[in-house]
């Protein structure tokens, strides 16, 4: 199958408009040491209904949420996306567009970016959001370049308790920016606020998660005033999800706020595309990265929108940018505008209360001993099986359970540590299921 | 048109959660909790569908018409890549599921990962750099990599661009640490050798060139550039923004470039969004695969696995392995080709010159060749007779109901205008937007008001960007929102790059 | 904008099908064998997505915004209705798949029977019909054959209507073979019992009735009525269309009614999808049962099964067991309400209400009564002072963005504007629809052209119907199509019903 | 879950607006003695999470044919539907928009109907179409209730070897229409000229199937011409998915042609919605059931599109109309039109050519004896499997394979007989299958 629309005839009047004589001509430029000589070795093409074939039948060989009844989380959650957000994001005229450089033919999309980072300043409490990053940990290198620049400083910190994998990639990022990079250890479960003050002395940045990756509340306004007093910048990794219930990070004193936004309105995905979000004080709007959509007036004093404070970005600043970054995750981060607006206010917080009821009627029937004790978690926690995790999870998956995140893959002392998610999704029934079967 | 925000009203819902009975009450302790809540829209889901639906139709993508933005490579997206993406088996998969509950998933990455092998004509792939730039970004970093692992860690330092380079390239150079140095065009729009030798010595870490160039161009002298590289020790960087051109005709492996990124969402038809998602795989010669980032999808058997043990890998760019369903709808993309690839590129190139024999008469060529999948017009003599921008030819064509080309890029030419018509477009539409920009060059000359005050046929007449600069009101402010109207508009558009 | 037809190019193609090799080769008979090709159109998928694209932009639906066409009750359709009879387990399953691999859908069906049985208050329902006005015909069967059964089908031979009654009620009456008897309608718009009881007798087989009437009435003696019909041995048969009105408020059954048909695409938000589909299952009194359309989905202990063994049913109206994706949509609606469906109901009638207090001083107000969801004005004013109709009125409020209500219907009230909201619209956009036609009331005197020349802003203007009906082109005549162009327009348009 | 749009200060507002203090009171009309005194009895609200897991489940008791290898037909196939199809179908504007009655709001649907009229009269070799029926069954009662009208006759002539619901749907309409129902018995899988030629005498129409319920083509020219020899019209109900290999009713002497369109663009989704299509020549248009879209120009010339010759339908013609339709099948029209612009004549050649071509190896890898020995079939065919053929198709469901249609539930004395339908979706690899499990 191709998609190619020309006919023979219009190829032979092409090339007589053209002036050639066939489409060989036009690579003439190449040299001929660099022309392949064969055909690419490819699979032969398929039509639609063998590639959909082809491509069900990889599909079959994945065991997804809905075949297996799965707690897991530890970044990646499995909540519910309403049909409306597809609907949206099905849209054609949305979603083929590319990035709205012509503001004339792109209000939609400008209009959609400008209303999502209201959405992300109002979820976090901060003055400015960009119109997304890759993910929740590419918006962490992010937040430690913006500091860098901000202070002028060579050290970012970041918490133990922070998504293993948000540190791997500041961790790939950091030589290259120039940065060293400090992790504070947990102890039992959250970050011990004068340990990070300690350490944040002459940082940039501090990051802590909150709930952290453990799903335990960190006392959060401990962490960003420990930030604040070495003049670090603050920056929280929050779940949006979270944000109904929890408080958000502008008002306790955090200068960056960044996370996953997948939670909110996109599917699982096998991890992306997802959307990372990052949002700041104004005071930071200049060293921003990404894309920022702003409003203005047309001609005849109608208002409108476009892209703005470009030169701040790649494609006017050049080697000076406050980031490379172009193609981001704008049709992601719709799906998130569309996923809270459905929600709104009450929802959001209703969603917020759900998933920790649901949490903490998974954590009393478990009846397992909790990894951290003594911590107030949101969604998810941990617990120790009495076992090497692994094991726990490979018995209950044969019994159609996925129960969760083997928390030693991560943290070595924790090899006994379970990380169950608790989504809305999951009701009592599940979570009793998922008690018997830990149980056996 | 209002904002979400502005339909909303107090207490009016949308969505509904499931109540679960007789759970513990959720507490967050007082210190935590949630002061204020946000203030999201509220809106019931009619009124939420009927929003989205207005704001689309007040956007212009491929499903409305012709979008030559060059650089962008705007193809048809298959809508069966949108049905595949969305089976069950790869949408709800969770990325944290065990290998032996996603071989499917695997072994798709593994299959995308040896095509991209074959059309780059290199060793390794990994899938999970997000986007070009970031391609871009992971490749310097395993220059960085490979340099130190060699004991040439301090001395390399610097990586050579060229002056048609996108923004992405020296942005990322500075990102990943190093210094740059731009090499000069010459007049056929290759890198200038004499320049190119005179800037690459044994600090030099590597070149990051796009070919075909910016220009639309194939680099004539290509082989000679690898070797000038390649004789100081230093690695070639291929920027694979351009691959439509070439799948199947030429490869960067062969080139002589070392490490390849692919947008996928360029060349392998993924849908934009309106700015993302995208995906930029890197593709690496055999000496560098030691260093790519983990975890590398690797055969094992009859099975699929995640490879975490890599020692000498530069760590994680993104989370996980990439974003997956640009990879479905990619794999799907050129499954649908097959080795017809190169007919697609063929194609992409016939179509391009076809606009372009037909344009360079009217429109200035700054580069007299038959080019390849796009090419780089300039407005210069429109504004020198008539003092018209590219930028007001491109809101013109929006009248006529084309979406521009990219234009003010590649930067070495004035009053450019980039085009890519992609292979999907057929004739009838080329034919009908050539005759536009030639009807729009003679409207140049007799109403150049008409372009000026473009365009006249949209949602918005022409934008203020200054003001929006200046004024920075990037939220909605509730009660406090300013309200511009009645402000002074002067509709002044910057004349920088838009597109690309 | 161009037909499909007028982008057609000689051997393009669209989709590809799969080439297996070595089969047998198709052989037809050389006379029964295609002698020319039928002239499909040419395209390839890219252009094909977007001539549909732009067609849907030239469309107007409920996702557009307010479309208060009475008795249409056009409501918002939600999407996630349109996920679910997408699931593969629905739409993949053929209907001739044996009972025990389709015991999910004969559920589903069972479960609506049920609840349609609760909602009309009656006892047995097929879902056989494929609209309400198949509804309506296999009703006047079930009477044919209940008095065949009694030994009276020579002696009832005449149906009563009401003169508001829907044009489908009549037609049906004649397909069914019955005579037609109008009944008038009293000054408060209920039937006017005297005429009534002067037409029904032993040759009556039963009446037909909307009830609240396509005047947003309720029949304040519909308790009289009844028994007027049952004292003859008549039946009553219950136009449902105006169901939304009154769900969970008052019954079909409970008022008398014998046989009822649901409009599931007006009540229970099938999407309507310019015409249909649509979905008309009747319910009725035990006696009517035995003879309703074979197969009927009955429950077996756990399971459940079609039902064939019906030596009295009618027979057949329709393939299988109806429009099985209807149901799951109407299914998915009702359960999303639960007994919730009355304030569905209530808040329908609210909105109608509260349009018609804020229109009633502007516009005529033919029985000046509460509404049910909703109700009929007329512009006699406005033609008398101004020479404006209802179309004119109709035409206007496209330009401020609304879909018309439906206009020169019920035939009993002239120059009819039948105003139907539904339950899912918010409180902005009803007065925003008011505001819009007191404003046209004031056109109508101030700038009567404006109306008259209406609409504006629509992609065509106000088009011919008279022409269409006389030339009826009614398909594409490719070289021979003839030429409209340059025949001489007056833009007449049919003042006769439009909706409904 | 409710999609209700009012807040409680809307209410208030509104009902203050109308003068009345409650809801109540807008039903003070209904006598009390039909006002329902309690709540409905129907299962609680649902969620919309929870409503999908409700249909999930309901599906999942479903074998569909992505699960079954599956051979049934007899009416309802299993062709495959392109992504384009859906897409356009999800479109809001198309979807969600009411019969149109305005042109100028329905201007997207009303060139939609005018071009799949096009495409049917193309397929059909006729001159007008309708803008379409309910389905394949109900359409040939129509196509009756024409035949009455145009010719004065009273009696129809159906063939027995046309889908036997089609027989059952005339007949139950028969009788209301005052019309006289004879069927002429097939003679060894088709129908023979002569005996048609003389039940066809004095009727207003002969009904045949090409290809019939059997699969097998009619001799169609001869059947047309029995029928116009007796003045009777011939009204050929065909499928559309044959229509690129087998000869156009119009070309062979038919005055109508019908059909059931689900094969041409709709899935099978347990028998509808589909559309059923109805054609005929000019002569009676002016008899012609249902909705008819017809060009015509606006006030400034420009080209447009109109509901026309309204005259014949129930909502001006009231009890003297062509019939009583309004609501018709639409959107599922449109899908037969994208779906058959998708194919374009070549591809719905290939189509029919590739669907014979697996036919006639399916027919050779059976290895059993035909039901109608001798014949010509098209995409499906009828073979005796020795037994009854319920027990058959039980055996082979029990091994994941469902190899098709009993036809002894229709014809009692073809009760070992099994229609095996074969669409382009069987690949040889699944005839084969079929083949193995048929043996055992
Ligand atoms: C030549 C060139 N290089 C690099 C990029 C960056 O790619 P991406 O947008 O995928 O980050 C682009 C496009 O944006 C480009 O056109
Ligand atoms: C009052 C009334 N009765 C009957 C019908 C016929 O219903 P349907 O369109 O479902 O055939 C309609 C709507 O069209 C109607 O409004």
């Amino acid at each position: 199958m191709s998609y190619l629309s020309l006919t023979d005839r219009d190829r032979d009047e092409m090339l007589a408009a053209i002036g050639v004589s066939s489409v060989e001509e036009f690579f003439r430029d190449i040299p001929a040491g660099v022309r392949l000589q064969r055909r690419l070795e490819l699979e032969p093409a398929l039509s639609e209904q063998e590639l959909t074939r082809h491509l069900e039948e990889l599909a079959a060989k994945n065991v997804h949420t809905g075949m297996e009844l799965s707690f897991l989380g530890a970044g990646i959650y499995d909540h519910y996306v309403p049909a409306v957000v597809d609907a949206v994001l099905q849209r054609g005229e949305l979603l083929t567009a590319y990035t709205p450089y012509q503001p004339e033919m792109s209000q939609g999309v400008l209009q959609a970016i400008f209303e999502y980072q209201t959405a992300i300043c109002e979820l976090t409490g901060m003055d400015v959001s960009n119109a997304s990053g890759y993910d929740g940990t590419t918006v962490a290198a992010d937040a430690c370049f913006m500091a860098k620049h901000v202070t002028g400083r060579t050290k970012v910190v970041v918490t133990e308790a922070t998504n293993p994998q948000v540190r791997q990639v500041v961790k790939t990022y950091a030589p290259g920016f120039g940065l060293e990079l400090v992790e504070v250890p947990h102890r039992g479960g959250t970050t011990d606020p004068d340990e990070l003050a300690a350490a944040a002395k002459d940082a940039a940045a501090v990051i802590f998660q909150q709930p952290n990756f453990f799903g335990c509340l960190e006392p959060a306004p401990e962490l960003a005033a420990a930030a604040n007093e070495a003049a670090a910048i603050a920056v929280a990794h929050v779940d949006p999800v979270s944000l109904g219930v929890l408080e958000a990070p502008g008002k306790y004193g955090c200068g960056i706020a960044i996370g996953e936004g997948q939670g909110a309105g996109n599917y699982q995905s096998y991890a992306g595309p997802h959307y990372g979000f990052l949002a700041a004080r104004n005071e930071f709007i200049r060293r921003m990265p990404g894309r920022i959509v702003g409003e203005t007036l047309d001609a005849e004093g109608e208002r409108g929108y476009v892209l703005t404070l470009q030169t701040r970005e790649q494609h006017i600043r050049r080697e000076k940018a406050t980031s490379n970054i172009t193609t981001n995750q704008t049709l992601l981060a719709l799906a998130g505008l569309v996923y809270l607006s459905w929600l709104g206010p009450q929802g959001l917080r209703d969603l917020g209360e759900t998933c920790m009821s649901l949490a903490a009627y998974a954590k009393e029937r478990l009846e397992l001993e909790p990894a951290f004790p003594n911590k107030t978690t949101f969604k998810e926690f941990a617990v120790r099986v009495g076992r090497n995790a692994k094991d726990a999870v490979r018995d209950a998956r044969a019994r159609g359970v996925n129960p969760g995140y083997v928390v030693g893959r991560d943290y070595q002392d924790l090899d006994d540590a379970l990380l169950v998610a608790v989504t809305e999704r999951r009701t009592p029934g599940d979570i009793d299921r998922l008690a018997e079967v830990l149980r056996a | 048109m209002k904002l979400i925000y502005e339909h909303s009203q107090d207490g009016r819902r949308g969505g509904e959660l499931p109540r679960y009975e007789g759970l513990p009450r959720a507490n967050v302790p007082e210190k935590l909790r949630r002061s204020s809540p946000p203030r999201l829209p509220e809106l019931a889901e009619p009124e939420l569908l009927r929003h989205f639906t207005a704001l689309s139709s007040r956007n212009f993508g491929i499903d409305t018409g012709f979008y030559p933005l060059g650089s962008c490579t705007m193809k048809y997206n298959p809508r069966v890549n949108e049905r595949l993406v969305s089976l069950p088996g790869f949408k709800d998969l969770h990325p944290h599921q065990d290998e032996d509950g996603a071989q499917g998933a695997l072994e798709l990455m593994w299959r995308l990962q040896e095509i991209l092998c074959e059309v780059a004509g290199l060793d390794a792939c990994s899938l999970q750099p997000a986007a070009g730039s970031q391609g871009e970004l992971t490749g310097l970093m395993l220059m960085r990599a490979y340099f130190a692992d060699r004991g040439e860690g301090g001395q390399r330092d610097t990586i050579v661009t060229a002056d048609t380079a996108h923004g992405t390239n020296p942005a990322s150079v500075t990102m990943a640490g190093y210094k740059l140095e731009k090499c000069g065009t010459d007049t056929r729009g290759n890198l200038d050798l004499d320049d190119l030798r005179s800037k690459v010595n044994e600090r030099t870490a590597g070149l990051m060139l796009t070919n075909p160039s910016t220009l639309g161009l194939f680099d004539e002298h290509i082989e000679d550039v690898a070797k000038i590289f390649h004789e100081v020790g230093a690695l070639l960087y291929y920027d694979g923004a351009n691959l439509n051109a070439v799948c199947g005709i030429s490869r960067a492996g062969d080139m002589g470039f070392d490490i390849v990124h692919i947008n996928l969402h360029k060349t392998f038809s993924q849908p934009h969004g309106g700015g993302g998602p995208g995906g930029g795989p890197i593709v690496v010669r055999d000496r560098l695969e030691p260093f790519i980032p983990v975890p590398q999808v690797v055969r094992d058997g009859q099975g699929f696995r995640l490879d975490y043990d890599r020692p000498r890998s530069i760590g994680k760019v993104r989370g996980f392995t990439g974003p997956f369903g640009v990879f479905v709808r990619s794999y799907a993309y050129i499954r649908s080709y097959g080795p017809g690839l190169r007919e697609m590129s063929e194609t992409a190139v016939l179509n391009a010159n076809y606009l372009l024999a037909r344009l360079k008469d009217t429109y200035d060529l700054p580069f007299d060749r038959l080019c390849m999948h796009e090419f780089v017009l300039s407005a210069r003599s429109l504004k020198r007779k008539h003092g018209i921008t590219a930028l007001d030819v491109a809101k013109r064509l929006m009248d006529y109901g084309f979406h521009p080309p990219t234009i003010y890029f590649p930067l070495i030419v004035p009053e450019a205008l980039m085009i890519e018509p992609t292979e999907t477009e057929p004739k009838e539409r080329l034919d009908a937007f050539v005759d536009a920009l030639l009807a729009i060059a003679r409207e140049a000359a007799d109403e150049p008001e008409l372009l000026r005050e473009a365009p006249h046929g949209r949602p918005v007449r022409r934008l203020d960007e200054v003001m929006a600069a200046k004024r920075a009101i990037v939220k909605y402010g509730f009660e406090d929102h300013p309200d511009l109207s009645g402000e002074a508009v002067e509709p002044r558009q910057l004349e920088v790059q838009k597109g690309a």
